[in-house]
């Protein structure tokens, strides 16, 4: 076995450094990797381009960097909820290159698995698709998106072993898998780690070939952004 | 009298069939799922990497880790998945998803549908609607008729960014039913009250009135 | 939930019909769909087109039906340990395409997730690249490979329910994910068959959404091909 | 004295270091595993679809369902994985395999190694090694030097179809050690009590032979 323990989240962030690009999984703010970006936060390393579904909101998530203007490049599918961000965005202090989600999504796993790039049919005919080179394949038209290629990917996960395989739960899972062994250097973070043997083989969503730090996260806020309930009635 | 939000909902439930699998946007579109006759089977898919979603979970029962793309808390039924968004897109892209139903900014007499962007005031993103529209065999439009000022969103050439080209079937707005046909926007039912008078005055593009149109069965 | 469970074998291989192609999941004979191989043996349906990573051996799995001739092609990685498929091959009988193991899989996954084509280096420089269309990315070279059309998947997963959610066991997994919704019916069997609600919604491998039909197989062999053990010493 | 399989396979585990993942082909890679030094961490991958393997199964524990690509009943040992060819590829293809090692019929002295066709003849398929050859950045082959006729299987060109262009990086057969370079199969290790001649006179590809080369150590 392959040991993947780190001791601590500084541990996991070591070669970290400004101008770099990191994946960051997540979907709003469900399944983020949180001690990883606080402790970007804390290392205040700037000029950040960040490949992350969404941008958290003013005060959690990505937002927290961008409150300190460490980003300057998103790469996301939807960033609405987030004034500071709108800002920055609309006074050109942030670049920001929106894609839709399955191309974000494809172009982490192509990073994966060694594809150079992907056809895919979103975005033919909207500015998304402007520049790119396009083809037809049985009479319907696609795009050429290109494989990402990043410093950093940053993983939320529930479970790990030392070993760093990985267990998502529920709609936390959403872009973890795919960007795990999409950058050069993939660390997870774990609610729970535990030691290799303890999880069963059969239900790895990740295997630790693909991570090559992980440790196990401090504590999790898991703040909830839409609090939707129904009455027992 | 034109539709409320949860009139248009009901209208777009009627469309939902036994068997489907559907993906259901944020904002009225959302609401649909209330309205589905309860003798078909239907999933729900949500783009984030949930399939089978039940309602929203009871007081005290939320979970962080379960939520919508609308990024809501939810519960599951019987029968459900978790996945990734690469999976996810796969059943999306893969055409595994029978109906998606989205709201729009604006839709053209084509079928070109434009609800991400409005240059230099709003930039929310597309999210997967991109993925969705160039997809989906089945796509109806949720909105309203007009926007906010009284124009119409019913357009000959969309003049936000668009989404996607050529891809919306069937609107449903508060005032109609309307198909995509390639010679423009077919009228199908009218709302209840509502005349085509009042639809055509409110509809910019190319407005297709084939004998009687009735009325909206809710 | 919708209801994916039919009564039979009989039931679930309706529809199959002479020169169609079919995708069978399985790695040599383990996670072969059983059940539906000799349903196939018994409807004898000819001028097969098979897309399985392997062919059976003489008497199990995919040999059961070259022993019967109903095979006109076959789409495979690796065909050894088949005297009888060796012979047809040899003589001309059985049309033979040779792809790369994982340029088998991914144009699968392609046909899955609606993908048109796709890049990989595997085959460049030699003939299976022979009249493809190649290209250069960063220096490296790839060949566009098309994904499969197939009439029906074949899939053997180790449990499942009714709505067609399935879970795979051990390296039995291997191409059977795959091929889930990557033909236009996709038929699963399994060893053991629940009500929905009983699988773990975290731990489903593969979602109901790519299955159209689900069936318990009467009985499993499960031939091991090369039984190798060692001594307790 | 040439090496016998087991002697390539324990010289080829030397080169086999901690924290690798390794891909082992049928044959003599298989032996490899045996022969790793103890005090490294390595995980072998095998492409059906399984990492950290482990030995075989002792008498009546085999289970059908847990095999390596060789087919052979496997077991596998604590932090293992089971997952599905197209994951398994993409460890492959991605790059994440550190190490592949794998049997051959001819390589040549550029680099193409051929291994899965003889026309007419012998046609098992390349199973996964073309996949394997053409995306890792460390390949060392294993095979005797020379053929059962006793002609060379390190040659100029391959004269059997290829499996993959330039990408073999070292060869260890029953003779020698060989790096492959831009000029030819640079020798670097001889078998015990093997001349430099007899291994000249076994290649047909370009041997380059610089100073004193060193018996292995095994």
């Amino acid at each position: 076995m392959i040991q993947k323990q780190v001791a601590s989240v500084q541990d996991a962030l070591k070669g970290v450094a400004n101008n770099q690009t990191l994946m960051l999984g997540g979907f709003g703010l469900c399944g983020i990797p949180e001690n990883a970006i606080a402790e970007l936060v804390e290392m205040n390393v700037t000029g950040l381009t960040c490949i992350s579904n969404n941008a958290g909101v003013d005060d959690f998530g990505l937002g927290l960097l961008l409150q300190k203007k460490q980003i300057k490049k998103m790469i996301s599918s939807y960033v609405g909820e987030n004034d500071e961000f709108e800002r920055q965005m609309l006074s050109g202090e942030l670049d920001v290159e929106l894609i839709p989600q399955g191309t974000l999504a494809e172009r982490c796993r192509a990073a994966q698995a060694g594809f150079p790039a992907i056809y895919t049919p979103a975005g033919y005919g909207t500015e998304v698709a402007e520049g790119k080179e396009t083809r037809e394949f049985n009479g319907k038209m696609y795009v050429l998106e290109y494989a990402f290629k990043a410093d950093f990917a940053f993983i939320k996960a529930w479970k790990g072993d030392e070993a760093g395989n990985l267990i998502f739960k529920g709609t936390a899972r959403n872009f973890n898998p795919c960007m795990c062994g999409a950058a050069k250097i993939t660390v997870a973070e774990v609610e729970e780690l535990v030691p290799a043997g303890t999880l069963d083989p059969n239900q790895i969503h990740i295997p630790g070939i693909f991570v090559q730090r992980i440790f196990q996260g401090e504590t999790y806020e898991k703040r909830i952004e839409q609090r939707t309930v129904r009455q027992k009635s | 009298m034109a539709l409320d939000k949860t009139g248009i909902a009901k209208r777009i439930a009627k469309e939902v069939k036994d068997g489907y699998y559907v993906n259901l946007g944020i904002g009225i579109p959302t609401l649909v799922a209330n309205y589905v006759r309860e003798d078909i089977n239907v999933e729900f898919q949500s783009e984030n990497g949930v399939l089978g979603m039940g309602p929203f979970p009871f007081e005290g029962e939320e979970d962080a880790d379960i939520i919508n793309a609308g990024k809501q808390t939810i519960t599951t039924l019987p029968g459900a998945s978790f996945f990734d968004s690469a999976l996810s897109f796969s059943m999306i892209r893969g055409q595994h998803v029978q109906l998606t139903i989205l709201g729009a900014m604006e839709v053209s007499e084509n079928g070109d549908i434009a609800n991400w962007k409005i240059p230099g005031k709003m930039v929310k993103g597309m999210g997967g609607a991109m993925d969705l529209v160039a997809s989906a065999e089945n796509i109806i439009v949720a909105m309203m008729h007009t926007n906010r000022a009284g124009a119409s969103k019913l357009l000959k050439r969309c003049s936000l960014p668009l989404t996607g080209v050529g891809c919306v079937k069937k609107i449903v707005t508060n005032l109609a039913v309307l198909k995509v046909t390639p010679d423009g926007f077919q009228l199908l039912e009218r709302a209840p009250g509502v005349s085509v008078e009042e639809i055509k005055n409110a509809t910019e593009g190319h407005l297709i009135i084939k004998g009687d149109i009735p009325e909206m069965a809710l």
